[in-house]
C-alpha cells in the first residue's frame, strides 16, 4: 500500500463502521431472536402452508402424507432421482409409501432433547445411510388451525436425538465435531499444521529443517 | 460405490497425507520431499482425468464424507466445472513444481526447502479441496488453508516481501472471514451449509435482509481474495516480492479456484434466479468488471518492473472473468468465455511469471527499461515470453483470442454494446504494455537515445512512482537456465497456441455444454 | 415505537453487543498503523465474529412457558434431561466455530512469524516507519 | 530492547511448583483429550498439554524445554496426529473394499459385524481420532512457541536476508 493510502486508512476505518452499522440495521430485522429455539437454526425451516382440508388431517392421522404436501414438497425440489438432466440428486429420500412413518405429536411434548411448541405430525423417513436403517425425523406438517405448514428439521433435531446411537458418544459436539463433520476437523488439523510449517519456515535458525 | 467415485477424496486427503509424510521425509533427505510431491501430483493428475470423463460420461459425482446423508453430514460434488478446474489446478501445479526445483535452489537457503514443498504441497491440497468440495463451511476451511500456505510462501522471500505478505495477512483474514460471515448469515436464515440444500431453500427466504447481506460481505470477502478490481491493493506488491514459484503459482491457479468460489455460489447456491431477482445487479457485475479491465491496463502501463506490471495485467485480467460472469444471466457465451478465460488467463500469465523468473535468474533483471538485447541471450524464454504475452493481447490463433471473442459474442448477445468497446480498448492496452518488453527485448538497439529523457523523468514523486523500480540489479546466477526451467515455459508457450486453435474447433464444445447445464444454464452452444 | 426498539434491540441484543465488538476490531484493523495492533483488532474482529454465531445455537428464550419450567442445558446428552424439562442447545454453531478459532489462532502464529520478521529487518512494526526506511534503503542501494 | 540485560535469576518458588504442576498438567491434559465422554476431545486437551510445556519452556528456557521435547520428537507428534486421522479415512475405504466412504467408520473394524458397531465408532472417534487431534495441537503449539520466542542479541546479527 501506498503512502496517500496509508493517510486515507483513518477515513476507510470511519467508512467501515458506518457500514457495518448500517448494514447491521439493515439486517437486523431477519436475525433470529437471541435464544429463539424454533429458528431455522435451531429447529426447522418453514417450506410452505397450504390450507387445511379435513382430508389432509385425517390421511395423515392415518400414517400417510395427502399428495398436496407431496408435490409441495417435490416441486421444491426436495426429490430422490433425477431433478434435472444428467444430475442425479440422491441427497433427498423419496416420500413414496411405505418409506415414511407419521407421528401424531402434541405439543408440548419433549423428544430428543427437544420441545415441540406445535402440535403436528413428524414425518420419519424410515430408509437411513448406508449403514444406518433407524427411522429419522426429517419433515414436520403443524397442526394450525386453518392451514397446515409444512417444515425440514435441520441438523441439531436430528444430531441431539441421534448422537447416541449413532455414535456412541454423548458429547453432540464432539460427535458433531470428529464424526458428523469429521471431514472439517481434518481439514482444522491442517490449518494447525500449516500455521506450525509456516512459523518453521519463517523463523526457524537452527534445527534440522 | 464405483472406484472412480472415491478419487476426488482420494486426490484431497492423499495431497495432505502426503504433505505430512514430506516433513518426516525431510529428516531423512533434504531432496526426497520435492520428487515425493512431484510423483505423487503426476498420480493425480491421471486419477482427475478419470474424473472428468466419468463426469462427462455418467453425470456428478456425490459423495458422503463419512457416509452421512448431506445435509447432515459434508458432501463432495464433482461435476464439469470442478472436474475441468482440477485438471488445471493440478497441471499448472506439476508445471510449476518442475519449474521450482532449480528456481528454488537459487533464490531460497537449502535448509528450508523441506518445508518449502510442505508448504506448496499443502497450497496445492487447500487448492484441490476447494475445487471439490460441496460444503460452504468446509470451503472455508480450505481456503484457510490456500491461504495461510500463501502467507508464509510469500514471507519467506525476506526483504521487501515482508510488508507486502503482512498486508496479504490482514486483507486476506478479513476477506475470509467476511466470507464466513457471511456463511453464517446464510446459515441464520436457512440452517443448513449445504451447497445443493442451500439452493433449494434460498428461493423461500429470497426477500430475507440476511440473506442479502450474506450475499453481499460473500461477494466481498471473495473479491479481496480475488483481488478484483477497488480490493486489489494487496496484491501487486506480493506479485512483485514474492518467490518466482510462488507468484507464479499464485496468479495462474491460487486466484482462480478463489474466483471458482465466487462462480460456484453464484450458479450451484444463489443461481441467476437470484441475480435476476434484482433488476441491475448483473450490470453492476458487469460494471466493476469494466472498471477492473480499464484500471488494471492503464496501471500496467505506468510500472516499470516486469512483475508489478504483469499483476496490474492479472488485476485486469481477473475483470474478463468477472464481466463473464456478470454477462451470463443475458447470454450463455458470457459463462463460455468466463470458462475459457479461467483456464486461458492460468497458462499464459502462469507462463509469463516464470519467465520473469528466469530472466530475473539468469540476468537478475526486474526492470523493464534493462531488457536491451535479452532476446539473443535467452531466446527460448524471450519466444515463450512473447507467445504468452500475445495471448493476453488477444492476437489471433493464441488461447486469449477465443476469450475475447467469446466475451464479444456475450456483448453483443447480450446488447450491452459498452462492453465491445471496453473489450476492444483493454486489448489495445494490453498491446501497449506488452509491446514495451517486447520491443526492449528484440528490438531495443535503436531505443538507446530516449534513455537519457527516460531516466530525466525517473524522479521520484510519490512511493507508488518510486516502489515499482526497485533493484535492478541483483543476485544473478549469470548461468544458463537448466531444461527443467525452460521446459515447463515452453509447455505452457506452445498451450497457449495449441489452445487457441482448440477453442474455435468444436472439441471443447461437449465440455462446455456439460459445464453450462451443470451449472444450470438451461442453454447451450 | 417501543415494540420496534424490542424487536430490533432487545430481543438481539446478543447480535448488537457482537457486531459492536466486531466494528471496533474491523476498525482497529483498518486504522492502526502498527502492524501488531492491527492484528490485535484482526483477533478482535474474529473472536466477536465466533461470539455471535455461538449465541445462534442458544434455546433458552422463555424461561417459564404455559407448560412448565424450561432451562437450556449444554449438549452433552444425558437420560434424565427430558423428564426434567431441559432442553439442549445447538451443537453446530461449537462445532463451527471450534473449528474457526483453530484458523484464526493458526493465522494469528503466521502473521506474528511475518511480524517478528518485520522487526528483525526494520527495527520498527510501524507501518509509516518502515515505509520511510524502505524509501532510505532505496535511494542507498541497499535492499 | 532493554539496555541491559538482567541476568537470569533463578526462583526456587517458581521453579518447585512448576516441577510439581508439569504432569499434573500433563495428566489432566490426557484426561480431557481422551474424556469424551464428558466434555472432553481433542482439541481442548492438546490445548493443555500445550500449555504444560509452555509452561515449563518458559521457566526453565529454551535448552531445558529441548530436552523434555525434542525438535524430532515434536515434528513426529505433528505428523502423527495427522496420520492417526488421515489414516483412519483410508483404513475405512481399504477395509471396506472401497464400499464405504473416507472415515466412514463402521468400515473401520472388520469384526464390526461381530461384536457390532459400538467398537469401532467408539474406539475410533474417542481414541484415535481424539488423541491424534490432541497430539497434532500439542506439537504444533509447542513448536510455534518454540520459534516464536527469539532472542534479540543471537538473531539481529546473523538475521539479515
Amino acid at each position: 500500500m501506498n503512502l496517500p493510502a496509508v493517510k486515507s486508512l483513518t477515513w476507510m476505518g470511519f467508512v467501515t463502521a458506518v457500514l457495518l452499522t448500517a448494514i447491521s440495521l439493515y439486517a437486523v430485522e431477519d436475525i433470529p431472536a437471541f435464544g429463539d429455539e424454533n429458528s431455522a437454526v435451531n429447529k426447522y425451516i418453514k417450506l410452505f402452508s397450504i390450507d387445511a382440508d379435513a382430508g389432509l388431517a385425517e390421511s395423515l392421522n392415518a400414517g400417510i402424507v395427502p399428495e398436496e404436501i407431496k408435490t409441495g414438497i417435490y416441486d421444491l425440489g426436495f426429490i430422490k432421482g433425477p431433478t434435472c438432466e444428467g444430475c442425479q440428486n440422491e441427497n433427498y429420500p423419496t416420500l413414496e409409501e411405505g418409506s415414511y412413518e407419521v407421528e401424531y405429536i402434541e405439543k408440548g411434548t419433549w423428544l430428543g432433547g427437544r420441545i415441540y411448541t406445535k402440535a403436528g405430525w413428524d414425518v420419519l423417513i424410515e430408509e437411513g445411510e448406508i449403514f444406518y436403517n433407524e427411522p429419522q425425523q426429517y419433515y414436520f406438517i403443524s397442526d394450525d388451525s386453518g392451514e397446515l405448514s409444512v417444515y425440514r428439521y435441520n441438523w441439531p433435531v436430528r444430531v441431539t436425538e441421534r448422537t447416541e446411537e449413532e455414535t456412541f458418544i454423548i458429547n453432540a459436539v464432539t460427535s458433531g465435531l470428529a464424526d458428523y463433520r469429521g471431514y472439517d476437523t481434518m481439514g482444522e488439523e491442517t490449518v494447525i499444521l500449516t500455521g506450525a510449517i509456516g512459523v518453521i519456515l519463517l523463523m526457524r535458525r537452527r534445527g534440522r529443517l | 460405490m464405483l472406484l472412480v467415485e472415491h478419487f476426488p477424496v482420494i486426490i484431497v486427503g492423499l495431497s495432505m497425507f502426503l504433505a505430512y509424510t514430506m516433513l518426516l521425509a525431510g529428516y531423512i533427505n533434504r531432496r526426497l520431499p520435492f520428487f515425493m510431491s512431484l510423483a505423487m501430483n503426476f498420480f493425480f493428475l491421471f486419477l482427475s482425468i478419470f474424473v472428468l470423463n466419468h463426469v462427462l460420461t455418467e453425470g456428478p459425482i456425490r459423495y458422503w464424507q463419512g457416509g452421512w446423508r448431506p445435509p447432515w453430514g459434508i458432501e463432495y460434488v464433482v461435476d464439469a466445472m470442478n472436474a475441468y478446474l482440477l485438471i488445471i489446478v493440478i497441471s499448472i501445479v506439476i508445471l510449476g513444481l518442475i519449474y521450482s526445483k532449480r528456481n528454488v535452489e537459487f533464490e531460497i537457503e537449502e535448509r528450508k526447502h523441506v518445508t518449502f514443498y510442505t508448504l506448496i504441497q499443502l497450497m496445492a491440497a487447500g487448492l484441490y479441496g476447494i475445487t471439490v468440495t460441496g460444503d460452504l463451511f468446509n470451503m472455508f476451511i480450505w481456503l484457510e488453508i490456500a491461504s495461510l500456505t500463501a502467507y508464509a510462501l510469500i514471507a519467506v522471500a525476506g526483504g521487501r516481501a515482508l510488508r507486502p505478505a503482512y498486508n496479504y495477512v490482514i486483507m486476506g483474514s478479513i476477506g475470509a472471514c467476511l466470507y464466513i460471515f457471511g456463511v453464517c448469515w446464510l446459515y441464520s436464515a436457512t440452517g443448513t451449509l449445504n451447497f445443493a440444500d442451500m439452493r433449494l431453500l434460498l428461493p423461500l427466504v429470497y426477500d430475507n435482509k440476511a440473506v442479502q447481506m450474506g450475499f453481499a460481505m460473500i461477494v466481498v470477502g471473495v473479491m479481496i481474495k480475488a483481488y478484483i478490481f477497488p480490493l486489489h491493493l494487496w496484491q501487486p506488491d506480493v506479485y512483485t516480492y514474492a518467490p518466482s514459484t510462488v507468484s507464479s503459482m499464485m496468479a495462474s491457479v491460487h486466484v482462480k479456484v478463489m474466483f471458482y468460489i465466487l462462480l460456484r455460489l453464484f450458479y450451484s447456491v444463489f443461481t441467476l434466479d437470484f441475480i435476476r431477482h434484482y433488476i441491475g445487479l448483473d450490470l453492476v457485475i458487469c460494471w466493476v468488471a469494466a472498471a477492473a479491465i480499464l484500471a488494471g491496463s492503464i496501471w500496467a502501463i505506468k510500472q516499470r518492473n516486469l512483475r508489478r506490471m504483469l499483476a496490474y495485467s492479472s488485476v485486469s485480467q481477473m475483470g474478463y472473468i468477472l464481466l463473464g460472469v456478470g454477462l451470463s444471466p443475458l447470454s450463455p457465451w458470457g459463462l463460455v468465455g468466463a470458462v475459457a478465460h479461467i483456464l486461458n488467463h492460468a497458462v499464459g500469465k502462469g507462463c509469463l511469471f516464470m519467465c520473469a523468473g528466469a530472466i530475473r535468474q539468469q540476468e537478475g533483471l526486474r526492470d523493464i527499461r534493462d531488457f536491451e538485447g535479452l532476446g539473443k541471450k535467452m531466446p527460448h524464454v524471450c519466444a515463450a515470453f512473447t507467445i504468452a504475452a500475445f495471448s493476453m493481447i488477444g492476437i489471433p490463433f493464441t488461447a486469449g483470442f477465443a476469450s475475447k471473442v467469446f466475451l464479444i459474442i456475450a456483448s453483443l448477445d447480450a446488447s450491452q454494446y459498452p462492453f465491445v468497446a471496453v473489450l476492444l480498448i483493454s486489448g489495445l492496452l494490453n498491446l501497449v504494455y506488452f509491446w514495451r518488453v517486447i520491443d526492449r527485448m528484440y528490438f531495443a538497439r535503436h531505443r538507446g537515445a530516449d534513455d537519457p529523457a527516460e531516466a530525466a523523468s525517473d524522479a521520484p514523486a510519490t512511493v507508488q512512482e518510486a516502489a515499482p523500480s526497485g533493484p535492478s540489479n541483483s543476485a544473478k546466477s549469470g548461468r544458463p537456465l537448466p531444461l527443467s526451467m525452460i521446459a515447463p515455459i515452453l509447455a505452457l508457450a506452445s498451450l497457449c497456441i495449441i489452445l487457441g486453435v482448440i477453442w474455435l474447433t468444436d472439441i471443447p464444445s461437449p465440455l462446455i455444454n456439460h459445464i453450462l447445464s451443470n451449472l444450470r444454464m438451461e442453454a447451450t452452444i | 415505537m417501543m415494540e420496534w426498539i424490542v424487536q430490533h434491540f432487545l430481543e438481539k441484543y446478543n447480535f448488537w453487543i457482537a457486531m459492536f465488538i466486531i466494528i471496533i476490531g474491523l476498525t482497529a484493523t483498518i486504522v492502526k498503523k502498527n502492524f501488531l495492533k492491527k492484528l490485535i483488532g484482526l483477533s478482535i474482529f474474529q473472536t466477536a465474529f465466533f461470539l455471535w454465531v455461538v449465541s445462534l445455537g442458544d434455546v433458552g428464550r422463555d424461561i417459564l412457558t404455559s407448560w412448565g419450567l424450561k432451562t437450556q442445558t449444554p449438549p452433552i446428552l444425558w437420560m434424565q434431561a427430558a423428564e426434567k424439562g431441559y432442553i439442549y442447545a445447538n451443537p453446530l454453531p461449537h462445532v463451527l466455530m471450534l473449528t474457526g478459532i483453530v484458523v484464526s489462532a493458526a493465522t494469528t502464529a503466521v502473521a506474528l512469524a511475518i511480524v517478528i520478521r518485520i522487526y528483525q529487518k526494520y527495527g520498527t512494526i510501524e507501518e509509516d516507519e518502515i515505509i520511510e526506511k524502505e524509501m532510505e534503503f532505496e535511494r542507498r542501494g541497499v535492499l | 530492547m532493554t539496555p541491559e540485560r538482567r541476568e537470569n535469576k533463578r526462583d526456587v518458588i517458581i521453579e518447585v511448583t512448576t516441577n510439581l504442576m508439569f504432569p499434573l498438567i500433563l495428566l489432566f491434559g490426557l484426561y480431557v483429550m481422551i474424556g469424551t465422554g464428558g466434555t472432553g476431545g481433542g482439541f481442548q486437551g492438546g490445548t493443555i498439554l500445550a500449555a504444560g510445556f509452555i509452561l515449563y519452556i518458559t521457566v526453565f528456557g529454551h535448552e531445558k524445554g529441548r530436552e523434555k521435547m525434542p525438535e524430532s520428537i515434536n515434528a513426529l507428534f505433528k505428523s502423527l496426529g495427522l496420520f492417526l486421522y488421515n489414516g483412519a479415512g483410508w483404513i475405512c475405504i481399504l477395509f471396506s473394499m472401497a464400499t464405504a466412504q473416507w472415515l466412514n467408520m463402521p468400515a473401520f473394524w472388520p469384526v464390526s459385524d461381530f461384536v457390532g458397531v459400538p467398537v469401532s465408532r467408539s474406539f475410533l472417534v474417542g481414541y484415535m481420532i481424539s488423541v491424534g487431534i490432541g497430539l497434532t495441537v500439542m506439537a504444533s503449539f509447542v513448536s510455534q512457541y518454540f520459534d516464536l520466542a527469539w532472542k534479540e542479541e543471537d538473531e539481529m546479527g546473523g538475521g539479515g536476508e
